[in-house]
């Protein structure tokens, strides 16, 4: 039995919430499974399913302009959905919430639409060294159209930004941040409200990609002073397909919009479109309702646990991880972030972490291997890639144990 | 042994093991044995694409017959690497082109390797048997040269 | 009771069918739900509600690029949905077959695509004057953008297009033709086979809106030889937030990408990024995974059916309806094309078909009233909109009969 | 009548009707009834926003108490409006602005309407608003005016 650290916070049922998730009652390769492979996608809890299936059994319609009951119930759980999610992070209005299919999706969005409307040949967009390729790849297609100019904010080798040239390379050609505020690919937590401050004192924007954060920790976007944030509805127990972009209201009213057609337009000729108001100008097209309405239920499964609580059980679990793992032989640790949440990246002597992954997989243990679509992180550490281990609110210390011995018996193989 | 007699040894070795715990084992001890390639052949063009992890192989003729060698960064995929150079090596271009390959299948290793692992293994079959077809079609037009 | 016509193809059995959608089930103001609305979206079969929870519950996981077995199940099933869609609309290869949010996105996708790659200043964009506007905005944008024009393939009173005028429209100057196969306010089956054949003959490409086509007949995009053609998920008993794009290999080839992000490129740098190759070049970021796996279910449960044996039903239901409607006094269609599918729009005396909806709804007939995101079309006919009745595979005789009886006592009631 | 015995009134007129066929007959039976509002007012300032049919509203002030005369396109939102200006009209702009509003939610018409008909009526109870508190501010400003 390996030791387990006093909890400080049990707040939280773990055995009960794990009973929500129907998934983690499987067994793989006869193995009870053990799931870190969150930061991928969580599994859903059973009343995000529920409301999938009552929602196509009983309302399921077209929203907005229907005048009969099936469109009306269909409208109300959506806005409702948009109501939800806009106190989840505390937005003035649920007008500022625009349900997009993921947070790449949002970053497109914002991409084109800011690219369109504000940025001139010459400017420059910020971006951080440890950004997913859904933060670097439409930026630079942006750039490319407007004559612009990606820069990058560096990191050093524990994997945390260098604040110094961050500042330094803040000039007037800035229009606009792209950040992470959680890394998928090191766990590291950034010093978000120092960007965004230091950003606004120049009237710069900021856009946060929150796609590991608002699972793991309180997002308050007023607090923050973010000017646009984006997520994931499959990276917070939510269904695939669904994603959430805030934005500040004076933002999203300046912008163009991004995609045309139904319901992001109030009146159209042929000769002269008139867009709609928010939320509908950013919302072309018939939404995933369904989607939509199950991710409501799904940041309401979050709030009941307490996002706080989810936060203290994590951060244990990632201490937990850190340590234990210390002890196999031969690990590097990619990123030693002071501030790190939901995920550990490492490498075992020099095995390949496919091989590793391989194996671990045969054990029941699902984790990721690879670039984890951030090739240049990858580039910065000179390796191939990493395995990574990542965490949700149902992973328990046991799964922790099971990682580490299924990490032994692997490498006991592969060397 | 024909490239039937090696596949069905392959298959019979794997039967015998119990779990893919095992299966693994021997895979990649299977790999620790493979003829290594010259680190000269360690080139861009001799990079198996389709691959997650890295695979170079290198072809000669030897007496007729085609030899194969090989490395990969990954263990396992050496390992898999060393399967079909078991299969293929020290068989006429004529031979390989011409083999129906079913021991991937019957091992159950396009069910049970990770689907980009058993991608890389299919384009790997696919490169051994682009080889095979070239070196055969270069011989026939040789041959077909010196009868003119 | 009414006259019911011999149906000539009983090769459906539409009770059975029935029974196969919850959500017809239900009582809407204690009466059986008349769901005529088919046009805005559909209602899910069971069958397609399980493979939703199937996946949720048995292999929920990101797709591609994962080394374990649940990664593995989800991008087999996700790559087979690819593949029975593939089949269903007759693409070469599956990588033709592109996921999308549904039309809207998807014509956006090629808009913006399209306009990139290929649109010059001073070029044409011919879209026709029946268009929804989901097939009019994006072009709108993408000519702003480009300094193109987009040009309108007029219509006559029945609402069908003026093919003479099209001839005349094709200059060399027009660099693509989208248009739509069926119109969803009008019910107008467009000629496309001969609009792509005279395009060809000029080399230009042709994108079909097959919104209101590909679950009312047979469609086969070699047969066409469209180029381009897209259609939503939920409007063919699939989840909402689905839909496809197929698009010839060599135009997809060839055309910049649309989103930037994960899975749609090979290798990323800051400094330069290469794209990955069909379909996943115009697939950034998680897809929509249950969504795209359950439209495959749906698309199976089309063909089990038998496509042919649903237009052979829905014609005689068409048929039926206007025979029917045409016996209420006052009655109006909007729209009297010789070859109609799906929907008969209509207006009764000068009743607004805003209170003639909602008096239909209070009787638990669900239809859709207003311009049917068509406003070109209501301008051109100068009403506000119109009443509109859609259909589908589980309509019968008698929703139409209750459709008919509930329109007189509306009417007795308005007037 | 007080604005709230009018509102009692007339949800005491719906309580009788047992389904919302018969509350619709009496909407539309009160539509045809409405006062009906000048065509020269049937102009785009007029128009309240937010109804996907048409609402014209005119305002007059007679004796110190408002009067309103509107009409619409569609029949049942002639209604709507006619149940509005019942409730409302005849009052001083401080008994308007000041009243408290239920007689929608108690027949249940916020429920039952479709969602885009009841939004028309909100915006409508807005507009109605609007104009009472810019009369009474008018009428303060000028008391103040000639105490000056
Ligand atoms: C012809 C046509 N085109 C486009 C659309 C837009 O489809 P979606 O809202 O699913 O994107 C529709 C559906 O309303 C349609 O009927
Ligand atoms: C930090 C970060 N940004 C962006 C993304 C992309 O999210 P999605 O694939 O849901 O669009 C991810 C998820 O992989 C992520 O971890």
């Amino acid at each position: 039995m390996q030791h387990v650290p006093d909890i400080t916070v049990p707040a939280l049922d773990v055995e009960k919430i794990r009973k929500d998730f129907p998934l983690l009652q499987e067994k793989v390769y006869g193995q009870p499974l053990v799931y870190l492979d969150n930061a991928a996608t969580t599994q859903k809890p059973q009343v995000v399913l529920d409301t999938l299936i009552e929602y196509y059994t009983r309302i399921n319609s077209n929203v907005h302009r229907g005048v009969h009951h099936l469109s009306q119930e269909a409208t109300n759980a959506y806005e409702n959905s948009r109501k939800i999610i806009a106190s989840f992070i505390n937005a003035r209005k649920p007008e500022e919430v625009i349900f997009t299919k993921g947070t790449t999706d949002g970053i497109n969005l914002i991409a084109y639409s800011f690219g369109r409307g504000e940025i001139k040949p010459g400017d420059v967009v910020l971006a951080s060294a440890m950004e997913h390729h859904s933060n670097i790849v439409p930026w630079q297609m942006m750039c490319e159209d407007r004559g612009a100019e990606l820069k990058i904010i560096p990191m050093d080798e524990k994997g945390e930004l260098l604040m110094d040239e961050f500042s330094a390379l803040l000039t007037d050609k800035v229009k606009i941040i792209a950040v992470t505020y959680v890394s998928n690919s090191l766990g590291t937590v950034n010093p978000v409200r120092d960007i965004i401050a230091q950003a606004h004192a120049r009237n710069i924007p900021v856009l946060l990609d929150a796609a590991q954060a608002v699972q793991h920790m309180p997002v308050d976007v007023q607090e923050l002073d973010v000017d646009f944030l984006v997520f994931s509805g499959h990276k917070i127990y939510g269904p695939t397909g669904t994603g959430v972009l805030y934005g500040k209201e004076e933002w999203l009213d300046r912008l163009p919009p991004y995609q045309g057609g139904g319901d992001m337009i109030k009146t159209v000729t042929f000769a002269k479109t008139i867009y709609n108001v928010l939320p509908y100008k950013f919302e072309a097209g018939t939404p995933d309702i369904s989607g939509a309405i199950a991710l409501g239920t799904a940041v309401q499964y979050v709030q009941q646990i307490g996002v706080e609580n989810i936060q203290a059980w994590e951060e244990q679990l990632v201490e937990y991880a850190v340590q234990q793992l210390q002890q196999i032989e031969g690990i590097r640790f990619i990123g030693n972030p002071r501030h790190r949440s939901g995920a550990v990246s490492f490498l075992v002597y020099d095995i390949h972490p496919y091989d590793l992954g391989e194996l671990l997989d045969k054990q029941g243990i699902a984790i990721r291997t690879g670039h984890h679509c951030a090739e240049p992180v990858m580039d910065f550490f000179c390796i191939p890639g990493t395995v990574r281990a990542s965490f949700a609110v149902y992973t328990t210390f046991e799964d922790i144990d099971r990682l580490v011995a299924g990490i032994k018996k692997a490498v006991s193989m592969l060397r | 042994m024909t490239i039937k007699e090696q596949q069905d040894e392959l298959i019979s070795d794997f039967s015998f093991m119990e779990n893919w715990m095992d299966k693994y084992e021997h895979i990649i001890q299977l790999g620790k044995e493979l003829p290594l390639i010259d680190d000269k052949y360690k080139t861009p063009d001799h990079l198996i694409k389709g691959c997650q992890s890295q695979v170079w192989l290198h072809t000669e003729m030897q007496d007729g017959k085609l030899v194969f060698t090989a490395d990969s960064d990954a263990v396992i995929t050496k390992g898999l690497v060393s399967l079909m150079v078991t299969v293929f090596s020290g068989h006429t271009p004529k031979e390989i082109a011409e083999s129906e390959i079913y021991f991937i299948d019957a091992i159950g290793l396009s069910n049970h390797l990770s689907p980009t692992r058993s991608n890389g293994l299919l384009s790997m079959l696919k490169q051994i048997k682009l080889y095979a077809v070239a070196y055969e079609a270069k011989s026939q037009s040789q041959k077909n040269g010196t009868e003119l």
